[in-house]
């Protein structure tokens, strides 16, 4: 199975603002934010179609977010997942004293996970909590 | 027959539009259509008449699911945890009114609370930096009105604060501006082409992660020094062109966001980017303004400044308030496991935070206030429900650039719906009765 | 030398502060005094004879006192803070603001500290045998007065922003460092006998890093001068000096520019 | 609460008005005024003054306090609050910072020191709402705002073409919108000509492109006050603050007021308030000991001869604090000079500011220079109902130092010993200031003079404060202090720093020293009726529409939540 390395970074986009908006708990946030955006000549690497499912695992996490083509690139080597609990299941708490975790610059593996489900947020965040995922 | 309501404020992000106009059924209960908001601010006002929106306090059980209560049985529980709890953390007040947090404070005072607002996953490094070495700016009319450089670093308000551009800073006719975007030239940096960059004059298309060393670079420049042949990427030239494209205007500024506050580096990248910004001034006008995403966060933080001297970060544990982040901040408290209950209101730490943080969120008492359901409602042990600022009930807000805008009530909330201010004096009053008892 | 042995025999569920562990205060005190001693527990104030057993007893003068901590201390914040003299040694690790703002006297830390060690210190002597955390001989938040004086010494590794907002003083580490060390410096002087990662000097006015490992990237403002040969902490080498950072503004002395000096091992 | 009666007894009392030179009597207060002791009821509760001092309660015509900047003081000052907190005790909030303490910390230690009002100095239009909630904010003193005017683009157009009537009807309409109590002037023109880096170094200095002079700012906005008929005056901080040899551009300025007198039914006698004189009356070319000098004379020389202006001391005090003004280019060229943080904010259309920390420290000649023409000043003054005690909080050193200023101004002995041991260059201080050869000690008369009935006076509030005369405000201070047998200078610092016993409004506020009540504060504004003036709100729209960032709709302060307990002064200038 390939797995490839990228940075990742997180942070907001117009679709992920409307989505949360319109409730945190529907289908529109899901398909918002549980994306990863990716390079197309990552994604070849990778060897895999836009829309598949892929899990992503950092140091500090795991979770399985959709591949899509950036649309927001190019950006080889670097990945983005919209702010929310998918990209906060694996970015970095560390704060090096200043309160402010580290959102950006995740050093993360992706590999795809074709029959692995993308969670809701409300899912994602409570089988976490209870160490189910 | 349906009324239009004028100079409506959005209660979305820092940018605070104040020039929304809602139309409104005239007996005043239903939004019908919202004009000239941007699409998330649309949404915004749209969604609070969703039908299946909660309007009762809700209980955690323990096999997870959640039982409607009363707001009577929601205001014991709060004020029990907080009263009971050693050392409580009260976190959020971004998305919510002034007056709100007021009576916030007043309760964590009395509780020996350490208040938090989400400065602290936003621009808490950016308070930090201004602590450091100060900041000058200046309001978004004066970029309209004077600004003819505008740089966006590490920040995409094409999707973050869409109408910022055509409102403040690329578009508008100003006073000494009357050519609009042809009077200005715009730089981007950011490591992705984002649909900011490829509108932009000049794209940095930077190294993620090394903003404190092109800014330094850029300081280099202005002081006619040696560069290295690249610094983050960007070949030396195209540094000294675009130091001399920023000392060439009459006024500049620097807008900058999350891509600099939470990389690595974070406070020092604000630092030096201010830094930068007082060295141009030797040169022309130059400000610099952080890209404020609550709409309120930076309300929260000018209470707390007036109320205890600092604006977020606040630790009242001890009687007196205290402040170092590291220590006084959220994530570094729930990592470090110092605090031993969790209020939240107007955030989503649940879905904004480190899994690890929200671990411990779960863990501990805890009390979700949000008109929404989200991760944190759904994890915490209560949710209560309230109306919506800026939609069901008004109050002062502060916009990115600290002017305050007195945000308006367009439709009442759903039946028997407490607001913000409401659920908090009930909240204040019994745990003034629970410490008499103490 | 009187000593006062301080055993931890409860921990605190949150953490403790415990600015009262300090031989400027024990001194001149019976141990039943020294265990009626405030500490707090989150916002509740409890002696300090709840969490520690009391034995010994120190001298009248803080100067002749010596205070032992010993057990789990992992959470006790404040060991020290603002100590004028005499001596404190705790035999495990320390948890934040040990040494903080401290003025003279000694202190022997034989675990880790965390961060926020000997902020704003003025003098004394702080010896830490195993890891420091972030902040270590920093400036408190907003002042631009941060460790005038005194030494730190570090046998393990430090974190990120040592040395910020540095006056005066020394700081020793004989391990690695993370990113950012004598950030804003106007003065001192900070040996890492380990490797750097990055932003090493930056925005750094005066004072001196001494560096005799690896640094990953360079800061831009950093000049090479040339190379000298000094003997450092004991070590004689040949180390390659630059000038920065070359952002900032420099004072003048006699006509001369000051800059912050970086030397690195060659 | 306005039901209670109090009589204050055996007191050696201070009151100008009444010409009252320490002489012991009783004072009466009831329903919230002070009336005769004859109108008490038995039931009034008595407080003995005996061996105390007894005055009416301070009032403070010029300190920064609350608003925008004055949050970026406390917010971006950490290191201000470290060690320096007051736990919450009795019905107190927690109190915190020293140089811009917090807005609970700022009303109380005004009552400890025994003061019933503050005039906040510089209120920005546009962020009137953050002034309010401040002053809301800030227990038991009642206290009023100075929108600034001297670079606000509608004044600077209309002065240009000579618009009095207009300028009028714009302040009018503005000091309506946000609830603002009277004319600021802050470095005119020169804060316009910051917003492109540039300042007006003179009176003569004409504005980028506006093309109006400081001269013309100053001399119109006292015309369009009085065409009002304002209950203060045009309250002006001069052009070149802090220069060396500004004290030239400061007598250009005061000249603005010849020719010029009051109008309006508030029984003041100034036109013109100059504020924190101290730093606009230095001579020389530079900060060097050779050069920099004291003009005080020469400036008293003039304030003598006129009998329209009056004007605030701003003495420096030699603590670490915060500068922060208006004066945008100001705080520009002291950052420049002591390299400490610097923050700045551009308002649009109508001002800006500046904050950076300072240490007027003793080891400095400067610093000793600062404070004695601070003193030199109010000691060369002839009428000290017109020169006021202020510290242009915390700019020359915090509200909380009047206690030692005064002690200064009663002691030579006790401006000898900063002269001789706290400054390091204190016989550099005597040969280039006038300190050392003044032997003049104020009396507690004169003090009074300075801190209540001349104040009150200035601002047009005689009619409610500085005097124990019957029908003012029930504002009422005892301190510790005995005329006729302290005679130790420390005991002055000491007494007027903790009062025994405090009335405000005619409620008990403190009580043997003990702050047991946050009093019932209020919010003075100035509603100025004048005639319709289409032009004028033609002009606004447009302003609005085309260069403000808010709408017109969202601009006034209004609700019960910004000012929920105001006190109206209505002015009627309709032709």
């Amino acid at each position: 199975m390939t797995k490839i390395a990228l940075n990742l970074i997180s942070g907001r986009t117009i679709q992920q603002g409307v989505a949360m908006e319109g409730g945190k708990e529907k289908d529109a946030y899901t398909k918002a934010c549980g994306i990863i955006e990716m390079d197309p000549s990552d994604l070849k690497k990778l060897g895999a179609w836009r829309s598949t499912n892929v899990r992503v695992t950092s140091p500090h996490g795991s979770v399985v977010v959709k591949a899509v083509e950036a649309t927001q690139g190019p950006h080889p080597g670097l990945a983005y997942i919209p702010m929310g609990p998918w990209a906060n299941s694996v970015t970095d708490p560390n704060t090096y004293s200043t309160g402010m975790p580290t959102f950006k610059g995740v050093p993360i593996e992706i590999e795809v996970a074709m029959d692995e489900k993308v969670l809701s947020s409300v899912e994602l965040v409570q089988k976490k909590c209870r160490g189910e995922a | 027959m349906s009324k239009v309501i004028p100079d409506v404020i959005c209660p979305f992000c820092g940018t605070l539009c104040d020039d929304i106009e809602v139309e409104v059924s005239d007996d005043g209960k239903t939004i019908i259509d919202v004009y000239n908001a941007c699409a998330i601010g649309a949404e915004k006002f749209m969604h609070a008449q969703a039908k299946d929106r909660v309007t009762r306090p809700r209980m955690q059980q323990p096999d997870g699911s959640y039982k409607e209560v009363s707001y009577d049985e929601a205001v014991e529980y709060t004020a029990q945890m907080l009263v009971n709890a050693k050392k409580p953390l009260m976190y959020g007040w971004s998305s919510t009114s002034c007056e709100a947090q007021g009576v916030g404070h007043d309760i964590a005072e009395k509780v020996g609370a350490i208040v938090d607002n989400t400065a602290t996953v936003c621009h808490g490094s950016t308070l930090i930096a201004v602590q450091d070495v100060g900041i000058p700016s200046c309001t978004l009319g004066e970029i309209k009105n004077r600004a003819d450089r505008i740089i966006f670093w590490g920040c995409n308000p094409t999707h973050a604060h869409p109408r910022h551009q055509s409102r403040y800073s690329i578009y508008p006719r100003g006073f000494f501006t009357n050519k609009g975007h042809k009077n200005r030239k715009m730089i981007v940096v950011d490591p992705r082409n984002t649909d900011t960059a490829k509108m932009a004059d000049i794209h940095y298309q930077i190294e993620q992660g090394r903003d404190f060393e092109l800014l330094s670079a850029f300081r280099v420049a202005l002081r006619n020094e040696v560069l290295p042949d690249f610094v983050a990427g960007i070949p030396k030239e195209k540094i000294y062109e675009g130091a001399e494209l920023m000392k060439s205007g009459r006024f500049g500024v620097i807008f900058f966001g999350m891509g600099v506050t939470q990389s690595l580096s974070k406070n020092h990248n604000i630092d030096n980017a201010i830094m930068l910004t007082k060295d141009l001034n030797e040169f022309t006008k130059f400000s610099i303004m952080a890209m404020r995403g609550h709409y309120n966060v930076t309300g929260s933080g000018q209470v707390l400044g007036w109320q205890f001297g600092f604006p977020f970060c606040v630790d009242l544990t001890r009687g007196f308030a205290r402040y170092n982040p590291g220590e006084t901040s959220s994530n570094d408290l729930l990592r470090r496991g110092e605090v031993d209950a969790i209020f939240v209101l107007g955030s989503d730490p649940g879905a904004h935070f480190p899994i690890s943080s929200v671990r411990k969120l779960a863990e501990l008492p805890s009390v979700a206030v949000d008109p929404h359901i989200t991760p944190t409602t759904e994890v915490s042990k209560l949710h209560v429900p309230v109306a919506f600022v800026g939609v069901e009930v008004g109050g002062n807000c502060y916009r990115m650039d600290n002017v305050p805008i007195d945000a308006r009530k367009v439709v009442d909330p759903p039946e028997g719906v407490l607001t913000d201010e409401e659920f908090l004096t009930r909240v204040n009053k019994r745990v003034s009765e629970l410490m008499e008892v103490k | 030398m009187d000593t006062v042995t301080l055993t931890m025999k409860n921990l605190p569920n949150l953490y403790l502060e415990a600015d009262n562990i300090s031989p400027d205060v024990f001194a001149g005190k019976k141990a039943q005094e020294i265990a009626e001693l405030h500490v707090f527990e989150g916002r509740e104030q409890f002696q300090l004879g709840k969490y520690f057993d009391v034995s010994g007893s120190p001298a009248a003068a803080a100067a002749d006192t010596r205070i032992v901590v010993k057990g789990d201390t992992t959470r006790v914040k404040y060991i020290g803070m603002k100590m004028s003299a005499g001596e404190i040694m705790v035999e495990g690790n320390a948890d934040m603001y040990t040494g903080a703002w401290m003025q003279g006297g000694k202190i022997l830390v034989k675990g880790n500290v965390d961060a926020f060690t000997g902020i704003g210190m003025k003098g004394g002597d702080i010896t830490i045998e195993g890891d420091a955390g972030n902040y270590l001989g920093a400036a408190y938040r907003g002042d631009w007065r941060g460790m005038q004086g005194g030494t730190i010494r570090v046998k393990g590794n430090a974190g990120s922003d040592t040395g910020y907002f540095m006056n005066g003083g020394e700081i020793i580490i004989e391990g690695d460092v993370d990113v950012h060390v004598a950030t804003h410096a106007e003065g001192g002087r900070i040996i890492i006998k380990g490797n750097g990662k990055s932003k090493i000097g930056g925005q750094m006015v005066q004072g001196e890093i001494i560096v005799f490992g690896t640094i990953d990237v360079m800061m831009p403002g950093f000049k090479y001068i040339e190379d000298v040969e000094m003997e450092v902490d004991g070590t004689t080498a040949n180390f390659a000096l630059y000038h920065g950072d070359l952002g900032e503004r420099h004072p003048k002395k006699k006509g001369q520019i000051m800059y912050g000096k970086l030397y690195q091992m060659i | 609460m306005k039901m209670s009666e109090y009589l204050i007894k055996n007191g050696f009392v201070f009151d100008p008005v009444l010409g009252i030179k320490g002489d012991k009597a009783d004072v009466a207060v009831k329903d919230g005024k002070i009336v005769d002791a004859s109108d008490l009821s038995s039931k009034a509760k008595k407080i003995d003054a005996a061996g105390k001092t007894v005055m009416a309660a301070g009032v403070d015509i010029h300190a920064h306090v609350a608003g925008p900047k004055v949050n970026v003081g406390r917010n971006y000052r950490p290191e201000d609050k470290l060690f320096k907190a007051t736990p919450k005790s009795g019905i107190k909030r927690m109190e915190g910072g020293f140089s811009v303490p917090t807005t609970f910390r700022t009303g109380y230690n005004y009552a400890r020191m025994g003061y019933g009002f503050v005039m906040e100095a510089a209120m920005p239009p546009l962020y009137a709402r953050h002034v309010h909630e401040e002053i809301r904010d800030t227990p038991i003193i009642d206290e009023g705002a100075l929108p600034v005017f001297g670079n606000n683009w509608f004044v600077l157009e209309y002065l240009k073409n000579g618009e009095v009537e207009n300028t009028a009807a714009y302040i009018a309409w503005l000091l309506r919108m946000t609830r603002g109590f009277g004319i600021k002037n802050v470095n005119p023109g020169g804060t316009e000509a910051w917003g492109w880096g540039l300042n007006c170094p003179t009176v003569n200095d004409p504005v980028p492109y506006f093309d109006i002079t400081p001269a013309q700012i100053i001399r119109g906005l006292i015309e369009a006050n009085e065409f009002l008929g304002l209950p203060h005056c045009m309250h002006v901080h001069g052009n070149s603050l802090g220069e060396p040899g500004n004290y030239t551009v400061t007598l250009d300025t005061l000249k603005q007021a010849e020719g010029l007198s009051p109008k309006g039914s508030f029984g003041r006698d100034q036109v013109l308030h100059h504020t924190h004189l101290q730093f606009h009356s230095y001579g020389g070319d530079s900060y060097a000991s050779k050069s920099f000098e004291s003009k005080s004379k020469e400036i008293m020389d003039y304030v003598n001869s006129v009998d329209n202006i009056t004007f605030d001391m701003g003495c420096v005090t030699l603590d670490e604090t915060t500068t922060m003004t208006a004066d945008g280019p100001f705080e520009h060229h002291l950052t420049e000079l002591n390299h400490l943080k610097w923050a700045n904010v551009d308002v649009e259309l109508e001002t800006a500011a500046g904050v950076v920390p300072y240490i007027y420290s003793p080891k400095t000649f400067i610093a000793g220079a600062q404070w004695a023409i601070g003193l030199e000043l109010a000691l060369f003054a002839k009428d000290m109902t017109k020169v006021f005690v202020t510290t242009d909080h915390p700019n020359a050193g915090p509200f909380i130092r009047y206690p030692r200023v005064i002690k200064w101004l009663m002691s030579r002995k006790a401006r000898d010993d900063v002269l001789d041991n706290v400054l390091k260059y204190g016989d550099k201080v005597r040969e280039r200031c006038f300190i050392g050869e003044i032997d003049r000690e104020l009396s507690l008369y004169e003090i009074a003079m300075m801190t209540r009935a001349g104040p009150a006076k200035a601002l047009g509030l005689a009619h409610m404060f500085g005097s124990l005369k019957p029908g003012l405000d029930g504002d009422v201070v005892v301190y510790p202090f005995n005329p006729e047998t302290d005679d130790d200078p420390e005991k002055i610092e000491q007494a007027f720093s903790n009062c025994s016993f405090l009335l405000k409004s005619g409620q008990l506020v403190i009580d043997n020293g003990e702050i047991i009540s946050s009093g019932a504060k209020r919010t003075l504004w100035v509603d100025a009726k004048v005639d319709e003036n289409p032009q004028v709100m033609r002009d606004v729209e447009q302003k609005f529409l085309k260069y403000y960032s808010v709408n017109l709709g969202n601009y006034e302060v209004t609700g019960h939540h910004f000012v929920p307990n105001p006190y109206v002064l209505e002015v009627d200038a309709t032709q």
